[in-house]
């Protein structure tokens, strides 16, 4: 891991989607992130906390009703401001996805194999005989026989499909897999699969991955370093270790403890008292404020920083480091 | 995308190929040029009318007699002003007091076939038509009533002998075709039960003037000159019918040059037509009468106020016929009271039925009959509200506004008008149910064209004419016998006087109403010459209209 | 690798071509009852309208015997149900009987209408669909602009028009340019080919544009919908993702998908065409099957009549068939469901 | 379309104008709807003069007395235009309405009863679908005396399919749901779970297909009538389009007589067309996003305010 030249480095990140009614919703609000080579960042966070809309960003997919601003850089070239043009020669080639298990990512009316080699074709990695041969090897990688290839995605298992989308992700030799919560709608023994395969594959090809998800032990389990993002900020990041065993933001406990509580990964985080704020109206303050167990009068004003508690350690509250206990 | 490809190019100009092939042809307007002068085509165009039938005993409407009319040879034809003279026949006289007729017809003539056209033929055709003149050939077998024999003398001469004088003689067989035995042989020959089958396809083998080279339902009939035609040759070399489907389409035709002549133009068209200066609009006073018709048969038992003259009487002053005339036709028109109408000068008698338009006297009748009005303003007769169903054919322009005319009229004597429009077919249904001598309708509208001879128009109101032309199911012995004796009075006053007799007989019983007579409107292009306008829509009695006319 | 255990396909290839045949199987056989249904009620609703032959033909002075023997003639002295079966049978040699009107075998008739109602409303679609398809896709490609309101707009009030009102307009619009009534101009017998054509374009262009105008609104609309509907669908997300070009994006994934719908649209409104230009032959004077069946109707020509509904339904019943077809051979999902 | 509940009329009445003010298509068709069904029920107050009255030349042109000119026999036709919104609008409501009836029946009775009475109604209704609809109209109508309550009828004979096609599929999901299933285990009723269970659940739907079948009732009254099979005794929009015809108005140059009552069914399909797609959209809504487009989203500097 080389922190000097990150893959994917992402800074002050702020997104915001045009309403109907003429607002905004400020989606997310100066989001960080750097994803090193073969280094896996997992994101985690409720739903509607800004973390498929960060992925979206980082491969330039927002819908025309968005705006954002900040900076992405892919292999330190510079994209945001690129727009369209300049994240589209990244896209798959440099940083592929594979979309959550319970989407259609897969064209109805195409054989899987030329969803296959159609992208090996655009990305000029190989044509004819040799794309198919290369798909053939790419189903076989993901544990899949090869005659998948003249099939339908109706005719394929979700957890077949997913795999079929992580062998696509993988044509081009991609050096960032996105991942975004690539097993839900799988049944447990499924999911438990496809992740197996992911991990494997990104180990043996050397990729970095961002996985999102909301599966909390999933990510300590797999990731490097996990960033905690709630109301489209980042709030707390750091190791697996870091993260669970020393959090530092409440919020960050709360989720642990609700996960240990469900004892699944899979179910949505629903034991945290409260709801996120909305974010279609300026927040001021903590977002967290409402729901907080260790609010205090100075967390209603002003908006805490992501304060340095260790090396790679940080949390966004302003408690971040002192020792006050949760009442 | 902003680069064209070579394939979209194509396309392109393959679109631009194409638009200009059809802008080239829209301006092609040329055509017409290339028809005039001497020995050219006119062009003819009418609306709503079309030939379903080329075979004269299944024949209905004008423009297949006028069909006939072309290519049949008929023994004597009508000329321009309404009399009678030869066609085929080149002289003819009666004698035996008016009974047995003899024809001297053209020697050496021949079919379009060069089959030799004689006496024979017409013996034949009508021989054929009386041996089976109640059944199929029936269509004609009124024209030939009381022919005891038709005989030759030789191949230019034919009698024609009657079981007694017959004043409608020559106006009668005026009508009948005589038709070539090499075709239509094997259909009139026995009970000529095959005779209904037949359609005799264009193109016809012709004896008249013109060869009916081509016909297409609904759409045209085009004719060429028949190079071997007895008679004197038409300058024309050919003429054809174009039927539009809409008036419009019509005179856009003819304004654009596309037709030379248009038959039957509407009233609301004539100022448009003015304005070219192109056009000449030829206005004749029609024959086109428009009538309301009562039931006048026993089957009519739910309103039997309806079958007293009194209150035929009352709804005959209730109409305001000048309106009529002037909504309708736009005041070129004639308001009507008998069913003769008055462009036929020898016959009619604008004295019958001129009472006049009095509402008033109108209302003092049906009160005086003790039909007092209701609250909602219809009287009251025999237990009933004077409400009464109109059947309306459709397919004639203008009708409608009749019947508006009409109901608002007798609204205002408390008379209430249900109009129900029904389409031909329907109409002529409606008009024998439950049956032809004693149908049950209450009232309906439609319109006659009369003949030159007042004869048809009198015969429409004959008890033997129940459940075919008498639709009002009139039956009157008296009328009846006036009707018989017309038809037999030779001498030409005192048929004259006996015409008279039974029109006044008929404004006494009104089985129909007449109401006003439509002008006959013909736009014709001004490089068309010797084109004669005639009463009616299209001349069916005569040749010299087209025979008679030129381009130049 | 316990995954790949996981890999056996759901559907095996022989069981995709069952899935067809049995798809196939059953529409046949749904189109076959309905071709059953409406050959049945045809017969019978032109046998429980009010009049006959016999009372339909014009003959002056027909005495009662000859009615009789026109009835013998159509074979209507018979009870209903043989002249059912007598009518089947006609049916089976491709007989439609004799037209009451004009005495011709109805067959004739009727393949003279649909001759000229062909060409106008094919090329009528053809317009239609080139400038449906382009004001559809691009309303949806730029969806929410000027362009797309607009686009929309027009595709909108060209589908609240009537038909007829719409020929109407262009008669005004092209007054004195174009002909406004009749396949052809009749009086053109001794002109060249190239006259003739262009003589018979100039009468197609307006009734064939007014077709074609009366149908483009509801292709523009439907084909902008589908095209909304398939652009939302994730793996036009996919598409994106994996780098494709907008255009590439639009022209591989997802107008293949789009067509689906379109496809069957353009199947099914092709069987009603011809019922549907009977307001449009009417203010042109076409001498197409619309025509045909409204004079037949007037003329109370029951067995043109018949013919005319049994080719229209059967034409809507093949064409839904076709659309069938067509869908099983764009959607593979069909052939192994 | 807000759902339909029991609150008071008032809180109902306020929820669809907010629906309405946030839909301008539906706001755009039900105006236009809402203003000619205004015009039917008072136009014959508003109308200027009457429709038998004869106040000018044939085909006058447009003046000040008479803005959109006169008519074949000198009738203003403002006036004839005004009493046509009456008929037309009649017709075109009655005629959805039956056929909404109808085909809502038919749908919940095959949906619910399913077995052969499913098969039968559904195979009645393939044929009707099939079966040309505007000939038989005209066979119907032909055979008919025309009058406006036959007019009705007609063109509902042929609308109702659709609707019952609709309605089954519908009500055919609804029966598996987990109430319905319910209902029926502890003994409900059929009459009480069609009424309780399924009825309301397809009321937006069939709103939606009323409003809809509107246009197409309008369309079919003015393809009769201009094919002469309308009540010759009333005037209608599609009545006035076939006497313009048929009377030479474009070749008299009466564009005024043409285009206005075409223009006013027109507008009335477009509006219910706005009105019936926005009902059916809002009763069965669907995300309406777009992956691709031509546009993008867009970039812009921080905003200060935002930095926290």
């Amino acid at each position: 891991m080389t922190e000097s030249s990150p893959l994917l480095e992402a800074s002050d990140l702020n997104v915001w989607f045009d309403l109907p009614d003429g607002g905004e919703l400020h989606a997310l609000r100066g989001v960080d992130l750097r994803v090193g080579s073969r280094e896996k960042l997992g994101i985690v966070g409720e739903s509607g906390c800004g973390k498929s809309t960060l992925l979206m960003t980082l491969m330039g997919l927002l819908p025309p009703s968005a705006s954002a601003s900040g900076s992405i850089r892919i292999s330190g070239q510079e994209v945001l401001t690129g727009g369209e043009r300049a994240f589209r020669i990244h896209r798959w080639k440099d940083i592929a996805v594979v979309f959550q298990g319970a989407m259609n990512a897969l064209n109805p009316v195409m054989r899987i194999g030329r969803q296959i080699t159609e992208v090996l074709e655009l990305h000029d990695v190989a044509t004819g005989p040799a794309a198919e041969a290369r798909a053939r090897d790419l189903v076989t990688l993901v544990g899949l026989p090869d005659d998948i290839l003249r099939r339908y995605n109706h005719e394929l298992s979700g957890g077949m499909r997913q795999r079929v989308s992580l062998a696509m992700a993988l044509a081009c030799e991609p050096q960032v897999l996105l991942a975004d919560e690539p097993t839900t709608a799988l049944d447990v023994m499924v999911a438990a699969q496809v992740l197996g395969v992911i991990d494997r594959l990104t180990r043996e090809l050397d990729l970095a991955l961002v996985l999102v998800t909301h599966d909390l032990p999933l990510v300590t389990r797999t990731c490097d370093r996990i960033q905690v993002m709630y109301a489209g900020k980042v709030v707390e990041t750091g190791t697996p270790a870091d993260v669970y065993h020393r959090s530092e933001h409440p919020y960050t406990r709360l989720l642990f403890a609700a996960t240990a509580d469900v004892h699944s990964g899979r179910e949505e985080l629903v034991s945290i008292a409260g709801s996120p704020p909305r974010l279609d109206e300026p927040v001021t303050g903590c977002a967290f404020l409402p729901r907080c167990p260790m609010a205090r009068e100075e967390c209603m004003t002003e908006a805490p920083q992501l304060l340095q508690v260790a090396s790679g350690h940080a949390a966004a509250c302003r408690f971040a480091g002192q020792k006050v206990r949760m009442s | 995308m902003a680069k064209g490809s070579p394939m979209r190019r194509k396309l392109l100009y393959g679109l631009v190929s194409v638009a200009l092939v059809l802008a080239g042809s829209a301006c092609t307007n040329s055509k017409a040029d290339v028809r005039s002068g001497e020995g050219s085509v006119l062009r003819i165009g009418d609306t709503g009318s079309t030939i379903s039938t080329l075979n004269p005993f299944l024949a209905s409407n004008i423009f297949e007699n006028a069909v006939f009319r072309y290519v049949y040879p008929y023994l004597v034809q009508y000329d321009t002003s309404g009399s009678i003279e030869g066609d085929f026949a080149t002289s003819y006289q009666s004698t035996e007091g008016g009974r047995v007729w003899t024809f001297h017809t053209h020697p050496g003539a021949t079919w379009s076939d060069h089959k030799p056209l004689t006496a024979e033929d017409a013996a034949w055709t009508f021989n054929a038509i009386l041996a089976n003149k109640d059944g199929a050939t029936a269509r004609f077998g009124s024209y030939l009533a009381h022919v005891q024999s038709v005989t030759t003398k030789g191949p230019n001469e034919l009698v024609v002998t009657y079981d007694k004088p017959v004043a409608t003689a020559l106006a009668n067989l005026s009508v009948v075709p005589i038709l070539p035995r090499a075709v239509w042989g094997p259909y009139l020959s026995g009970d000529a039960g095959k005779l209904s089958g037949f359609t005799n396809d264009a193109p016809l083998v012709s004896g008249g003037s013109f060869i009916l080279t081509s016909e297409k339902k609904d759409a045209y009939a085009l004719f060429e000159r028949n190079p071997s035609f007895y008679g004197p040759k038409p300058k024309l070399s050919g003429f054809g019918f174009q039927f539009f489907g809409s008036a419009d389409a019509m005179i856009s035709a003819i304004q654009q040059g596309q037709i030379d002549v248009a038959y039957d133009v509407p009233a609301t068209a004539v100022s448009t037509l003015k304005k070219d200066s192109s056009l000449h609009l030829l206005t004749n006073k029609g024959t086109d009468e428009d009538t309301l018709i009562f039931n006048s048969s026993p089957g009519q038992t739910e309103h039997p106020e309806l079958l007293d003259p009194k209150v035929r009487e009352a709804f005959h002053l209730a109409v305001d016929r000048q309106k009529m005339v002037d909504v309708v036709t736009l005041g070129m028109g004639t308001p009507a009271t008998s069913i003769i109408p008055l462009s036929l000068q020898n016959w009619a008698d604008p004295q019958i039925g001129a009472e006049g338009f009095h509402p008033d006297k109108a209302s003092q009748i049906l009160d005086q009959l003790g039909y007092t009005r209701g609250a909602d303003g219809v009287r009251v007769a025999n237990g009933h509200p004077m409400s009464y169903d109109l059947l309306e054919p459709t397919g004639l322009t203008g009708h409608d506004r009749v019947v508006d005319l009409l109901r608002s009229d007798l609204a205002k004597i408390g008379v209430e008008i249900h109009v129900r429009v029904v389409d031909g077919d329907a109409f002529g249904h409606a008009l024998v149910t439950p049956s032809p001598k004693a149908p049950s309708y209450d009232l309906a509208v439609d319109d006659w064209i009369s003949r030159w001879d007042p004869d048809f128009m009198l015969s429409l109101n004959t008890c033997g004419q129940r459940g075919n032309y008498n639709e009002a199911a009139y039956c009157n012995s008296h009328y009846d016998a006036l009707y018989n004796q017309q038809s037999t009075s030779l001498d030409l006053a005192q048929r004259k006087q006996v015409v008279d007799e039974a029109q006044e007989a008929l404004n006494r019983d009104k089985p129909w109403m007449p109401l006003f007579v439509n002008p006959n409107l013909i736009a014709v292009r001004k490089n068309v010459h010797g084109f004669s306008g005639s009463p009616f829509v299209v001349d069916t009695t005569s040749r010299h209209q087209i025979d008679d006319s030129w381009l130049q | 690798m316990a995954a790949v255990v996981a890999a056996t396909p759901r559907a095996g290839t022989g069981s995709a071509l069952r899935g067809s045949v049995g798809y196939l199987t059953r529409r046949l056989a749904v189109a076959l009852v309905t071709v059953v249904v409406a050959v049945s009620a045809n017969f019978l609703l032109f046998r429980a309208v009010p009049g006959d032959a016999a009372s339909m033909v014009k003959v002056p002075g027909l005495s009662a015997a000859e009615r009789m023997q026109i009835r013998a003639d159509f074979g209507l002295d018979q009870p209903v149900g043989s002249q059912y079966l007598h009518y089947l049978g006609q049916l089976a040699h491709g007989n439609l009987g004799i037209s009451f009107e004009n005495r011709k075998p109805v067959t004739a008739n009727l393949w003279q209408a649909v001759a000229n109602t062909m060409p106008m409303v094919l090329l009528g679609t053809v317009f239609a669909l080139v400038a449906g398809m382009a004001t559809g896709l691009i309303a949806a490609w730029r969806r929410g602009t000027v362009l797309d309101a607009g686009g929309l707009g027009a595709a909108l009030a060209f589908y609240a028009m009537p038909a007829q009102w719409l020929g109407l307009m262009l008669i005004l619009l092209a007054a004195g340019h174009l002909p406004s009534g009749g396949i052809s101009d009749v009086f053109l017998t001794d002109a060249d080919w190239w006259a003739r054509t262009a003589d018979h374009l100039r009468h197609l262009l307006l009734p064939a544009l007014t077709f074609g105008l009366a149908s483009y609104g509801q292709y523009a609309v439907i084909i902008r919908t589908s095209m909304l509907e398939t652009l939302g669908e994730d793996y036009v997300l996919t598409a994106r993702a994996k780098g494709f070009s907008n255009w590439s994006v639009v022209r591989r994934h997802a107008l293949p998908n789009a067509m689906l719908p379109i496809t069957t649209l353009i199947a099914m409104s092709l069987g009603l065409l011809v019922s549907g230009a009977i307001l449009i032959e009417t203010v042109f004077s076409w001498p197409g099957v619309g025509l045909a069946v409204y004079d037949a109707v007037k003329a109370r020509d029951y067995p043109m009549l018949e013919g005319a509904f049994l080719l229209l339904t059967v034409s809507v019943i093949l064409c839904n068939l076709l659309a069938d077809l067509v869908y099983l051979r764009l959607d593979p999902r069909i052939r192994s469901a | 379309m807000p759902p339909p509940s029991s609150l008071n009329a008032a809180k109902v009445a306020r929820r669809w104008l907010t629906w309405l003010r946030q839909n301008p298509a539906a706001l755009i068709g039900g105006a236009l709807l809402t203003a000619f069904a205004v015009l039917a029920l008072f136009g014959p107050l508003l109308t200027p003069f009457g429709i038998d009255q004869r106040v000018g030349p044939v085909y006058g042109a447009p003046s000040p007395a008479h803005p959109l000119g006169l008519d074949d026999s000198g009738v203003d036709m403002l006036s004839l235009l005004i009493a046509g919104t009456r008929i037309s609008m009649l017709v075109g409501f009655a005629a959805s309405m039956v056929s909404v009836l109808v085909g809502g029946f038919v749908g919940v009775t095959a949906g619910y009863v399913g077995g052969w009475v499913d098969t039968a109604l559904m195979r009645i209704t393939d044929y009707f679908i099939v079966i040309p609809a505007l000939p038989l109209m005209i066979v119907v109508a032909t055979v008919w005396a025309p009058s406006v309550v036959h007019m009705v009828l007609i063109i509902a004979l042929l609308l109702w399919t659709s609707t019952a096609r609709l309605i089954r599929a519908q009500v055919l999901a609804l029966k598996e749901r987990v109430s319905v299933r319910r209902a029926r285990a502890i003994g409900a009723g059929h009459a009480r779970i069609v009424l309780r269970h399924i009825v309301p659940d397809i009321v937006g739907l069939l709103v939606a297909t009323t409003v809809l079948a509107v246009s197409v009732a309008v369309f079919f009254e003015a393809a009769l009538s201009f094919l002469g099979l309308g009540d010759p005794a009333t005037v209608s929009w599609g009545r006035l389009i076939q006497i313009a015809f048929e009377r030479t108005a474009i070749s008299s140059g009466a564009w005024w007589a043409i285009i206005p009552p075409g223009l006013c069914i027109a507008l009335v399909v477009l509006g219910s067309s706005l009105l019936g797609t926005a009902i059916q959209h809002a009763a069965n809504p669907k995300a309406g996003i777009a992956h691709v487009s031509s546009r993008t989203f867009r970039i812009r500097p921080v905003p200060e305010a935002s930095r926290d």
